[in-house]
């Protein structure tokens, strides 16, 4: 068997995905990202071949992608994950205009072209208070789970109104909620709402239009889904592992370039230039 | 901004005679946006030839003034997200982004349907922004743009340099042309000079009124209250209605001023206000200050379009040459940095100030860039203490009344605690 | 066998380094020397962007571009005269002076391009009341001959005030010399960036920035003779052309981004086909003409024969037509938006440019920097996506 | 004997304080503030008064500060951090001109007068970026408690530069400088050196003269007292009391109101007015 792999090495978890010869997907694994990159990048994608049941060598290719997209040895060419995210967006629903990507430490919104190509792109500065690092820092001391998070947020009747921009300033903020009596429910939902009208303001910079793919870590909380629902009126679409999309895109892009090269791969590393 | 004087501020006579002539002000533009009325000149406040424009009975429309009003009106924030989708990006000037969003938006505002330009008259008056603003409405618009380049007051000396004055003068004349092509009709002279009379004697109607302040306690808020005269000084000067404005408003503050009425029950301090005001949040930021009796006694903010306390007035007798002077070097926004320090120390010390507060606002860095600088030097070299806050003139994201109201709060309480040191 | 290009490279890369290294030395030690040198010479440092710095070379000084402090000094004084909103640069060039570096000038001149810049002016003459400060008004009204003229009443008064601090009033001759010299210069520059059009893999856009910027940190004299170096060994440098988009960058006109963010968008697959980095050293697109009147002659010049700018605002033509026929000149793939954050005037123009490109259907990128940032992982990353969405088919 | 009460309520710990009519300390009280701000502000308050042996009744006046001073229900008045600060460091360390106050969520500078009166103040706004919010989280992703930073910062040999300020991404810039096998004392040495950096400019707007006192929790890291030294160039006065000097200051105006005199530093007991007297100041909050 022929496998290819992509692996998203992402600032809280890194995704690996194995795809068979005919881009089915056989495989997927996520680790909590450590700063041995080359160490959880290998143990993700040997996590997903013991999935698709495989080994190492019938790897074809290998695409790296993510923050850490640079320091795995073995892979075979990097490429960004908001091309990667844009890409696996399509795959999943071939319809998307806007991808919107919330991770661990940004935010982006990326509009799209043709055959998934990125047309156009934003991402947010570099401040936690708008990405998925701020909900599990709400989980934290919220003491809930982070899986509890969506659900709860769906439970919402009142959602309260989160005027911080800042993370930690959010945080005095919910405390006051919390002290208040506010239901913990509602507090979620407000910060799901602030995160979603923060993603519409970004979204609305690359022209928001249907239909809107959300992925990332943060698309598994069904609250945030439906936060961004109503803040953008729109349709949403998401997929059953939203953080896996851009792992899922590195792959493709791979099966793409194997293609291209006539299934051999190249002795050395594509060059830095990664043309498909 | 007759609709927008929120409750807690002046509620006199002339409160209602401006929200008259304003009105019909803003009935003229609806008019001329209708095609039923005069041409519509895109102009800003500061140090503007309006004069030429009331010769040539045209209207003129300040992209300036809308934007605040919709900022008073709580309408800012989507015209700026609409701006900001357009590519604009959050740090620029907020006035721009709000009135290029409404531009989109099909000019309807709730207090007129402003007109599409016929002419836009960039008077350059010391804000680069203008120039990019104007710029970015010539390209929507597709209307003509005349850039009227006024050099910067940038001498050490009293006077702008003659050369200066000169290139204005001249520029005022190709305006002149440009205005006669548009209108058919050549200048009248006579009529223009009738309506440099009118601005002179506004002028120095609020000159005086300006300095009723210096008493104790002041009849008005200088800088809150000020805004009420504000809009008949830019947008009727050099009408009848603005002459008579004046004329009222002197009569009614002079007769407060006589009684020793203020507008607070108690004047505990004085101060000095330097930048624009939120717009948005007026009233929560002016009860900040209320809270603890202060009460402003001078602004910066309140000579942007014009300076005339300290002796200027339109001439009839050389109306270029004034119109020259009043953009060169009688308003606050084409002064620089060190001639704003002088300005204010001279209230300071001639209104008789216990304190100068900076309100720095993040879209207007004509106003702000720097104002760490002008704190430094009143708070060091001339040991006035001075309060500097953050936030913005247009847009409501800035504004963080928790975090402005801590830093009041403390400042007035530091200025009290003070005071009862001395009086011991 | 290979010795000759090997030399002739190592010399090159001997140029850029030294330029590099030049370009990071918030001391000004290069300046210095060449003072030293020159004993009774003096010093104007010139705000970016456009300067004439003939009127200051004319009058017996050396021009130098002082144009912020990058990564090379932490700001610790100048925040507190500027807000957190203002640009880097301005906070930079004030720290320099806060923290005495800027002794060693006689003066700075600065000019109406940005409402912070001005404000600098004031702050300067205010803290620093023994040095030359002046402030110079460049006109708008392009569409009005009277502006021309008004330019060259300027020159004149900023000419009176740099001769009495120099004590050197310079004739006709003088400045014209001065003017040739510049003229020279700038031609130089204009034939590398052509260079780099053309062929760009033999001269990178972070070598000809390292290049002009030591040319603002020198005396001209020693400038020309490295400009004409390089324009010499340039033709014998071994290079291959790589698979890379070819774009035009915009918007760095006043703040320098660093040396490695260039170099991260190079990387990341660009060639930069041209770029408005120190475009005010090198503001003309033809010599000024040398004639009878040269204070008339460099006015004319600005106003006629300079490349176009965020901070020129000129009625006769839109910044954006600009811009788009240089795309269709140099064949460019794509543009890229090269702002400093906070800087309003590139902001500005950003939307209109973008308007401009969309209808075009030119592809383009913002990508905000600021010049004390060291790490560039995203603008590696966002420059990669983009040189990526170009490319992927 | 008359008994002013301080509360200082900030963002992540409270501290309470009983004076005595000459100004001595009786009672110190710190707990962290958690979610019920109110709750805790009575804690703290009772705790105090029973470890002075008194009841929470017998204090004349109490006086809240901090972020949560609205909260102090029980209080009666409330007045800003700065001041109170300002006073803190007057009574301890009396020839104080400037005061550096760093908490969980924000960073100050205070100029005083020779009386604890403020002069001027700055305050870091709106981003918890380069606070103690900062250390805490810094602490906690190298796996040290907050009181092993400071000393273990001090063995830097070869500070790292971060790229961040930000209180919540501080975390994902240390992993990857440990990933690059960086020493933890050179990232915390450049973790405290990044925040001192930060703070001095922040209280270079005051004008810095000495003598200067370093106030709230901060000040207990003895990393960041060292961090702030060498960049001022200039010693800094810290004490065991340092953490409480907020809540100090709210209890010497208590102690100023319940005994009729608004001055300061008179000390002067006497004249007393029976009942804490209504202020004629507009206190904040006492709308
Ligand atoms: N099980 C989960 N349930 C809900 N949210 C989750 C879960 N796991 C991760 N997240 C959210 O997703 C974010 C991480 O998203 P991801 O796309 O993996 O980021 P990155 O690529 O930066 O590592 C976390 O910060 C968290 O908010
Ligand atoms: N023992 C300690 N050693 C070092 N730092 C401490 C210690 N205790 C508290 N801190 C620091 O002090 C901060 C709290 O300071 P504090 O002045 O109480 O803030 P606030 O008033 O905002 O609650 C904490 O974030 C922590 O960084
Ligand atoms: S501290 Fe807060 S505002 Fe500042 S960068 Fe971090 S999350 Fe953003
Ligand atoms: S920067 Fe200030 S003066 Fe200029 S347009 Fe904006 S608000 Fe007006
Ligand atoms: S970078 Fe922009 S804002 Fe800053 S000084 Fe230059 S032109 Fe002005």
């Amino acid at each position: 068997m022929a496998f290819v792999a992509g692996i998203d090495i992402g600032s809280r978890g890194t995704k690996a995905v194995i795809l068979d010869e005919s881009r089915h997907v056989c495989g997927t694994a996520l680790v909590k990202t450590r700063p041995d990159f080359p160490g959880v990048a290998k143990e993700a994608m040997e996590l997903a071949l013991a999935q698709a049941g495989g080994r190492m060598e019938d790897v074809k290719y290998v695409t790296t992608t993510g923050l850490g997209r640079y320091n795995i040895p073995f892979r075979d060419i990097q490429i960004t994950d908001i091309t990667c995210a844009a890409r696996g967006a399509e795959f999943l629903f071939p319809n998307t205009a806007c991808v919107l990507d919330v991770g661990g430490q940004s935010t982006r919104a990326i509009r799209l072209r043709q055959g998934g190509k990125v047309k156009e792109f934003k991402s947010n500065d570099k401040c936690a208070a708008g990405s998925g690092g701020f909900l599990e820092r709400a989980a934290h001391y919220l003491e809930i789970p982070l899986d509890q998070l969506g659900p709860l947020s769906m439970d919402a009747v009142k959602p309260t109104t989160i005027s911080s921009v800042c993370a930690v300033l959010a945080e005095s903020e919910i405390i006051n909620h919390v002290s208040e009596g506010q239901k913990v429910e509602d507090i979620i939902r407000g910060i799901h709402n602030s995160l979603a009208s923060r993603s519409k303001a970004l979204l609305a910079r690359v022209g928001l239009e249907d239909e809107v793919t959300f992925v990332g870590g943060v698309a598994r909380q069904n609250g945030m889904v439906q936060a961004l629902k109503d803040t953008i009126g729109r349709q949403v679409n998401v997929s059953d592992q939203p953080d896996m999309v851009a792992a899922l895109g590195a792959a493709l892009l791979g099966h793409q370039r194997l293609q291209k090269l006539g299934g051999i791969r190249s002795n050395e590393q594509d060059p830095d230039l990664n043309v498909g | 901004m007759a609709q927008v004087t929120p409750k807690s501020d002046y509620q006199g006579r002339i409160h209602n005679l401006q929200k008259d002539m304003i009105g019909r002000y803003y009935a003229n533009l609806t008019a001329a946006s209708e095609g039923k009325g005069k041409k519509a000149i895109y102009m800003l406040i500061s140090g503007n030839p309006v004069e030429l424009i009331e010769a040539f009975d045209m209207l003129p429309v300040y992209p300036e003034v809308n934007a605040l009003q919709l900022a008073v009106k709580k309408q800012s924030l989507p015209l700026i997200l609409a701006a900001e989708e357009m590519g604009y990006s959050t740090d620029n000037c907020a006035y721009v982004k709000a009135d290029v969003g409404m531009y989109f938006a099909g000019r309807k505002t709730p207090f007129a349907t402003i007109p599409e330009p016929d002419l836009i008259l960039c008077n350059y008056v010391g804000c680069n922004v203008y120039l990019q603003w104007f710029e970015h409405l010539g390209e929507y618009s597709k209307a003509p743009v005349y850039n009227l380049d006024v050099p910067f007051f940038r001498t050490p000396g009293p006077e702008p340099l003659a050369e200066d004055i000169n290139y204005v003068v001249k520029q005022l004349e190709e305006l002149i042309e440009v205005l006669e092509r548009m209108s058919g009709k050549s200048l009248d002279y006579k009529k223009l000079q009738r309506i440099m009379q009118l601005s002179g004697e506004t002028g120095e109607l609020w000159s005086e009124i300006k300095k009723l302040t210096r008493e104790r306690p002041a009849p008005y808020d200088a800088y809150f209250d000020s805004v009420m005269m504000m809009a008949p000084l830019y947008c009727l000067r050099g009408t009848e209605d603005g002459l008579r404005f004046f004329q009222e408003a002197y009569k009614e503050m002079k007769q407060r001023a006589d009684n020793h009425e203020g507008p607070l029950p108690e004047e505990k301090f004085r101060v000095v206000m330097e930048g624009p005001p939120p717009w948005p949040f007026l009233r929560q930021f002016r009860d900040m200050f209320s809270r603890w009796g202060a009460v402003a006694i001078a602004s910066t903010y309140s000579t942007v379009g014009g300076i005339w306390e300290f002796g200027f007035r339109h001439d009839p007798q050389r109306p270029l040459e004034s119109m020259a002077r009043h953009m060169l070097q009688w308003n606050c926004t084409n002064r620089n940095f060190l001639q704003r320090y002088k300005q204010l120390k001279d209230y300071v010390d001639d209104w008789g100030a216990d304190a100068l507060v900076i309100h720095s606002v993040k879209s207007c860095r004509l106003f702000s860039a720097g104002q760490g600088d002008m704190r430094e030097y009143f708070t060091k070299q001339l040991n006035v203490p001075t309060l500097l806050i953050e936030s913005d003139l247009e847009d409501p994201r800035y504004f963080s009344e928790a975090q402005l109201r801590n830093r009041v709060d403390a400042f007035f309480e530091s200025l009290e605690h003070q005071r009862t040191l001395v009086k011991k | 066998m290979v010795t000759t290009p090997v030399q002739e490279t190592s010399k090159l890369n001997a140029i850029f380094d030294s330029c590099r290294e030049m370009g990071q030395d918030p001391e000004f030690n290069v300046a210095k020397r060449w003072l030293e040198d020159h004993p009774g010479k003096k010093a104007i440092g010139c705000f970016p962007i456009h300067c004439p710095v003939e009127l200051i070379h004319a009058s017996g000084m050396l021009p130098l571009g002082i144009i912020g402090a990058g990564t090379q000094i932490e700001v610790t004084y100048a925040d507190s005269r500027f807000q957190s909103f203002v640009c880097s640069i301005v906070k930079t060039t004030l720290e320099l002076g806060l923290t005495n570096r800027l002794k060693f000038l006689e003066g700075m001149l600065f000019h109406s391009i940005c409402d912070p810049a001005r404000n600098l002016s004031s702050v300067f003459q205010r803290n620093f009341p023994d040095m030359f400060v002046e402030y110079i008004h460049f006109p708008q009204n392009f569409a009005s001959p009277l502006a021309r003229k008004y330019l060259a009443t300027e020159y004149q008064r900023i000419l009176d005030g740099l001769q009495q601090r120099s004590g050197h009033t310079p004739t006709v001759d003088d400045l014209n010399r001065s003017i040739a010299l510049y003229n020279r210069i700038r031609a130089g520059l204009r034939e590398i960036y052509r260079i780099r059009t053309d062929t760009p893999h033999m001269i990178s856009a972070a070598e000809s920035f390292v290049l002009t910027r030591a040319g603002t940190l020198m005396a001209p004299e020693e400038f020309v003779k490295i400009v004409e170096e390089v324009l010499a060994e340039l033709p014998g440098r071994p290079s291959r052309p790589k698979d890379r988009i070819r774009v035009i960058l915009e918007g760095s006109f006043c703040e320098l981004p660093p040396v490695g963010l260039i170099e991260t968008v190079e990387q990341a697959g660009c060639y930069i086909l041209d770029d408005d980095f120190l475009r005010g050293w090198r503001w003309f697109t033809e010599d000024v003409p040398i004639r009878d009147n040269p204070l008339h002659e460099l006015a004319e010049s600005y106003s006629e024969r300079a490349y176009y700018s965020g901070t020129k605002h000129d009625t006769r033509e839109t910044k954006a037509a600009h811009l788009i026929q240089m795309v269709k000149e140099k064949k460019a793939d794509a543009v890229i938006m090269q702002a400093a954050k906070f800087c309003e005037p590139a902001l500005f123009d950003y939307a209109l440019y973008r308007k401009a490109l969309d209808e075009a259907k030119i592809p383009h990128l913002l990508l905000e920097f600021e010049e004390k940032t060291w790490i560039f992982d995203r603008a590696r990353s966002e420059a990669e996506t983009f040189v990526e969405s170009l490319l992927f088919d | 004997m008359i008994y002013g009460g301080g509360v200082d309520v900030g963002s992540t710990q409270t501290k309470a304080i009983i004076l005595s009519e000459d100004r001595k300390i009786v009672a110190r009280c710190l707990i962290n503030t958690g979610a019920n701000v109110s709750m805790a502000a009575e804690r703290a308050f009772r705790e105090a008064a029973t470890a002075a042996g008194i009841t929470p009744e017998s204090v004349a006046y109490v006086v809240g500060t901090g972020y949560g001073r609205y909260k102090v229900n029980f209080g009666n008045a409330q007045i800003t951090e700065i001041s109170c600060h300002a006073r803190g460091a007057n009574l301890l360390f009396p020839k104080t001109r400037t005061v550096i106050d760093m908490g969980g969520q924000d960073a100050k500078g205070i100029r005083i007068g020779e009386d604890g009166d403020v002069k001027d103040f700055v305050m870091n706004d709106k981003c918890a970026a380069g606070t103690g919010r900062f250390l805490s989280n810094s602490a906690e992703t190298v796996g040290l408690s907050l009181d092993q930073i400071g000393p273990i910062s001090l063995g830097a040999k070869k500070p790292v530069r971060l790229s961040t300020v930000c209180a919540v991404f501080v975390e994902s810039d240390i992993m990857s400088y440990l990933a690059e096998g960086k020493t933890v004392p050179d990232i915390l040495g450049g973790v405290h050196s990044a925040i001192a950096a930060r703070t001095v400019a922040l209280v270079r707007r005051v004008g810095i003269d000495p003598e200067i006192t370093f106030t709230g929790g901060v000040s207990r890291n003895i990393g960041m007292v060292k961090a702030l030294e060498q960049k001022l160039g200039l010693p800094v006065n810290v004490c065991d009391d340092s953490h409480y000097i907020g809540a100090i200051g709210a209890a010497i105006f208590a102690l100023e109101r319940a005994m009729g005199g608004a001055s300061a530093g008179s000390g002067k007991p006497g004249q007393v007015p029976a009942a804490a007297p209504k202020s004629s100041l507009p206190i904040a909050g006492a709308q």
